[in-house]
């Protein structure tokens, strides 16, 4: 456990510890950017509605969806552009965008097990945002109050330069969910 | 001679002859350059885009709330929050800018933009730790009196920096750990609550020295089972706040701790499972003690960002639901304060705005649209003023 | 007409005084943002071309149009976003817009007379760009050895902020054209 | 303790019980984060898209030249001009940065990118005066051995740039009056050719403290008949330019002077008037000596940025026409340089970059789309490498 969360939050110790203030709530983390359309290309917004299908919100993942659809079973909480169609994949960023020190989580099942895992959602910083596969599904997610599941924000706040570029999707652990 | 070459030159390129040129001038005078100049008291509607493709050049478009013709636009930046209070004409921006646009170091400032003719008027540096989120309200408040104005950090440790609006310059940054929004009290310019994380508001009274200490109240909401959005509405002496399960908490916060004043079961006994969603969504119209909520039925865990298929009237005396219409896919809205007010919306479909004129009291709570405009690229923030 | 070219083109020996050089070839002028489409609404382009009509590129503009329409008779050589859909008039920008220094022209016929007129391309600086009505008509119009009559430049550039937001076309005298 | 608290603030948030988290660290490992690494010789696709609606964020998107899948972004920002030469993995952009986004001081520079992972390298100041322009070749030149960079100014006096990229510094801003557009020598690293709106080019000699003089041609086109495009291409001691009456001039900028090599006259003969347009008319084929165009019908004065209803392929040696195919609407076109080129045009209409394969000599010149992917919002350049 404690390898496991080291890894995943060190950096965040880190950056919040170059702040003038360090508190336990600093933990918070999550990607910003949501908006209703799950698409937009080329500038051009497409809007089809996160709650076009059976569930609402819910993101009740289907099982053949690709890491370059919104309803694929990881993005039950993102709230971006996918990475995977910026030149990234699933978890890893393109070639020159820095990962998040930051980030929020979500817990999504996954249809091939039926297991809830959880998910660390870190955003892609320093470059121009990608505008592709605009994607924004909620499913546990909360107010900034509750910092380490709010996706309104700019996750790459902490990195230097912060701009946001996409949003990558790893599996961290299991989950288990009260949503 | 200089004037020879210049218009020879111009005449080589422009193919124009001098002996006409000359002849124009006899005939006709040159139109002059310059500004529309907007009339006074134009009530403007301000659709706020944050613009994600482009996410370093957010915008505010103006637009005549009336007929909702564009007078102009407000560059918002990089995940700018803008705040439009009554009580005052200038139009506060809070904002970050890079060096090298898109990279490069990072700037904080609160910009201070002209309400009657849209130019820039001044800046205030702040520290570089705002909150870079999607346009909500309660991420940028003045104090009822306009002395101070407060901004919500997130690093993502929470804190709230007061810039001092007279000294033109930041006082404080004080800790609201947990807890996120602002909320400032009706009648203390130096008191705000912030809502937070274990279901309590916390109450922060700024020390002439910019500090302050944060007073919890009684545990108010239940975050997990019915979040209270941090988009809420002033009204009068309280704050008018929905929730994810579709109730409204009606809170004073001009007291030491913030206290609940009544809670709304907006949706309760109502069948389809209907509830607020969008980033805006609710307003209220002052004098007339209603709330309008954007509702989506069908509604359930992760559906809060949903956009509406119905607008609701809500009573707040009454504490009952005063009219249901059918709505545009709005995922912001407000209202404006007048005698006949208006309800404007932000199509989240379509990237719209829509006006919709309330029906006066006593006749059926239809809304039609009576005009509708580009609201920008990804709008999700909408004030009228 | 020295008064009238003095008028118009006063600003730009100022402008140009400013700077290490001052050539008579120093009067180019002309607003850049030759784009195809000619509408672009809420960030969604949708491609309407110059030469959808008969007549190509020549904008044979019809005595009908309205100013916020591209094939308006004094946008002949216009490319840009019309400060008519952007808060402006026909030559007057934006409340919060200011007018550039230097400017392009174009010779465009008007079919209510059937005379030819000069033009003065101005753009509107210092705003982020309007994002509306985009126009694109290049009759006379020449790349940048012919700077006066150039359209694919920011004119906007010797005004500080110089970011471009929308175009104005005024009546500045009449014109004959051999194009 | 520090562990035990962030984990317990964790879970508390995210409703993660610690006995499953510790389950996970024995069932799964997490994933690692990090980057993609585009794997080395690459031919990379570069749609430059200039974002009109967002002029302050324009950028670069880099694709797969054999997929046309997306490889990365690069930020181009304020109308920057962006060179992708052969010879070098770098990438050169000029651009303009504001301190306040969309208002402030401008400030103008020379950035250098990686074509491996395209990263940010470094960047020179420049001056701050150049033309900031829809996105033309011919206004970021480097020398042919990559010492200088060459940029074209415009304030709206028209000068030239010269970074030395050694230095790391600008060394000269010399004046190219009634001139535009750069075309280096091939042999000679301080010689440049413009054109100019006499119907001559200039050919500028750089010293060594960063001065030089303009030296004309003879008269070489005519301006107002058959005005060259400044977007031409090198083909090897030449650079080949397209005009607008449907031309192709070949020019030689390598002696103190420039000379027209040869004047083809692509559509003399040719039913249907014929001309070139869009924003990057041409491309060749170095080898095969094959000039690639993007052709229009019924043109006329004014026509010459529409996009094209043809591609043409002009033999450079035989003067001839020897293919003509269908083409979506192309407003940019280039061409790789390999054995079995491919072309790629920008569709102008819908925004898009389609890959065209070549037929191999001998077959019809039919062109397919064999890919096609978003360009951007208005991408009006494209360059393959």
């Amino acid at each position: 456990m404690s390898g496991l969360i080291d890894k995943l939050f060190g950096a965040i110790d880190r950056a919040a510890e170059k702040g003038s203030r360090q508190m336990a709530h600093r933990l918070g983390r999550r990607s910003f950017l949501s908006f209703v359309g799950k698409a937009a290309v080329g500038g051009a917004i497409m809007p089809m509605l996160p709650f076009d299908r059976a569930g609402g919100g819910t993101a009740r993942a289907a099982e053949e969806k690709t890491d370059q659809e919104c309803e694929y079973w990881r993005y039950c909480a993102l709230d971006g552009f996918l990475c995977t169609c910026c030149g990234g994949t699933v978890n890893l960023c393109p070639s020159n965008a820095q990962v998040s020190s930051v980030t929020w989580v979500g817990t999504c099942q996954n249809p091939a097990d039926s297991k809830e895992y959880l998910i660390s959602y870190n955003d892609c910083c320093g470059v121009a945002s990608c505008g592709k596969c605009l994607c924004n599904f909620n499913l546990r997610e909360r107010p900034g109050y509750r910092m380490a599941v709010h996706n309104d924000i700019n996750w790459c706040m902490a990195n230097t330069p912060g701009t946001y570029h996409c949003t990558v999707a790893a599996v961290v652990g299991l989950g288990s969910s009260n949503g | 001679m200089r004037l020879g070459l210049i218009a020879a030159v111009l005449l080589a390129s422009a193919a124009i002859a001098p002996a006409h040129a000359q002849q124009a001038q006899g005939e006709l005078q040159p139109e002059e350059f310059g500004n529309v100049k907007i009339p006074p008291d134009t009530e403007m509607l301000f659709s706020v885009d944050l613009a994600l493709n482009h996410v370093v050049d957010g915008r505010t478009y103006v637009l005549d709330a009336k007929t909702l013709k564009p007078l102009g636009i407000i560059g918002t930046s990089f995940l700018g929050m803008i705040n439009v209070p009554n009580g005052t004409k200038d139009i506060y921006v809070a904002t970050s800018h890079q060096t090298r646009t898109t990279r490069g170091e990072r700037f904080d400032f609160v910009e201070i933009y002209s309400g009657e003719d849209l130019t820039f008027k001044e800046e205030i540096p702040i520290s570089n730790n705002r909150a870079q989120a999607l346009n909500y309200r309660a991420l940028l408040q003045p104090s009822a009196d306009f002395k101070y104005l407060y901004v919500q950090n997130a690093t993502p440790a929470t804190s709230v920096t007061v810039v001092d609006m007279a000294a033109k310059k930041q006082i404080g940054d004080i800790p609201n750990p947990g807890c996120y929004g602002i909320f400032p009290a009706s009648k203390t310019a130096t008191r705000i609550a912030t809502l937070c994380g274990d279901g309590t508001l916390g109450t922060i009274d700024v020390k002439a020295d910019g500090t302050g200490e944060m007073k919890a109240s009684e545990a108010i909401f239940d975050p997990d089972k019915d979040a209270i959005f941090t988009s809420g509405y002033r009204w009068g002496e309280h704050w008018v706040l929905p929730s994810y399960a579709g109730n409204i908490y009606i809170i004073n916060v001009d007291g030491e701790t913030a206290t609940l004043i009544d809670k709304i079961e907006v949706s309760k006994g109502v069948d389809g499972d209907w509830r607020p969603g969008g980033y805006q969504p609710l307003a209220v119209h002052d004098k007339n003690g209603v709330a309008y909520m954007l509702m989506h039925s069908n509604g359930t865990e992760g559906s809060h960002k949903n956009p509406a298929e119905e607008i609701w009237a809500v009573d707040l005396k009454e504490k009952k639901v005063v009219g249901r219409s059918k709505s545009v896919p709005g995922i912001a809205l407000t209202v404006s304060q007048g005698d006949s007010p208006a309800l404007f919306a932000t199509d989240g479909l379509k990237a719209e705005v829509v006006r919709y004129d309330v029906p006066a009291a006593g006749k059926d709570f239809v809304l039609e649209p009576s005009a509708t405009a580009p609201g920008g690229a990804t709008p999700d923030q909408i004030e009228v003023r």
